[in-house]
């Protein structure tokens, strides 16, 4: 078991994937180092969000989550 | 009262889901619908949308009891696609009944304002076969913050 | 496009008439329906509104237009009953199409504001027996404000 | 053939009928004259309105109706 990492909308695109497993634990340097640079880049934007386990956080840089955790990359959202 | 929240990945039919949401609630002075289509735009092929299933639906949920709270509602209906659609397909329909038009009404111009740029869902286009990624308007951002 | 406004002296079914507008007009973003009927309240038996048939259906016509052309809408559909009716009929039904909701949403609002408080529509209420003029509510008069 | 007066909503209740025809010309003072007192005081009423051959008056103590016209009175509406 790992931390499942989720990537939405562009994210995915950039990442070339919808999610990934990556050994915990893991925090927010540990998550950039991980990212290629685009990706990184794109995720450290101020507009793209980090949930951990469905929960948003309110500062992503505090991230800290453990292996079984799932970390969702939220990108900004378009619907209806 | 029937408060309905439902993500759906197939084509829906709106009439067949309003009719049964309207005789649920007799005695309503009011209701209103909006429903969202995939715009036959010439060189729009199809739209995806994307979503993330632990927090989309309990977003809508949250968002359905914030209106019904906010407006009064006796009733509301809120049910939005996933997956790949096609121009012409229904995307979106939020139905709302009230006591008087005005909950009615402005419930559903909140709920689609939430729904647009305020929900967790991700929206993307294809033109002549290339995927784009949409992001709300400006407009969609004014028309939230009128909420606040 | 199709502009339709009809007054009717019979019961109609919203979904009946909704569906194939809706479907006359492909291509469009998103189509917002308003249908007010007779509230379910406790004591009241009956409600009649009586029309002047040289001006009503002309009123309701410029106020079609009017909406058609300061929303920019693809369609309009605008059916008013007259005479007697009882509690879950459909007194109103409104419904508009355009490419993006505001448009769809606002000429839904605006049109029912006018025909609520600024129509040819005399409407009255039986209760105990008693029947009794209905005036705009302070609030409609409001409502109705909000466009000028 | 005469001047076609018609009542709408509460002042048809007060008139006791829909509609009755007056000879003739028919002017704003002719108009109350024909009425009853509670009718006469509600159609001087400032939001009553008179429309002739379906065209609203701007001022409708301006009143010239002659015979074949019809003249609606107009008390406050209220539809939906």
């Amino acid at each position: 078991m790992a931390v499942r990492v989720v990537f939405l909308g562009k994210l995915a695109d950039l990442a070339g994937t919808d999610e990934r497993d990556i050994a915990g634990p893991l925090d927010w340097d540990g998550l950039l180092a991980t990212l290629s640079d685009p990706l990184a880049e794109a995720v450290a934007g101020e507009r793209t969000r980090i949930a951990v386990n469905g929960t948003l956080l309110s500062d992503k840089t505090a991230l800290s989550a453990a292996d079984g955790d799932e970390v969702a990359l939220l990108p900004p959202v378009s619907g209806g | 009262m029937a408060v309905t929240v439902r993500l759906l990945d197939t084509p829906f039919n709106p009439g067949a889901l309003v009719g049964p949401f309207t005789n649920a609630h007799p005695g309503l002075g009011g209701v209103c619908t909006f429903v969202g289509e995939v715009r036959g735009e010439a060189d729009v092929e199809a739209l995806e949308l994307m979503h993330y299933a632990p927090m989309t639906l309990p977003g809508m949920e949250a968002l359905a009891s914030e209106a019904v709270a906010r407006f009064g509602l006796m009733g509301l209906l809120m049910v939005h696609r996933t997956g790949k659609m096609h121009p012409g397909e229904p995307i979106v329909l939020v139905s709302a009944c009230a006591e008087h038009r005005r909950g009615a009404i402005d419930a559903v111009d909140f709920c689609m304002d939430h729904l647009k740029s305020d929900a967790w869902f991700w929206k993307r286009e294809q033109r002549g076969g290339t995927w784009r990624w949409i992001e709300p308007r400006a407009d969609d951002h004014r028309d939230l913050a009128r909420w606040k």
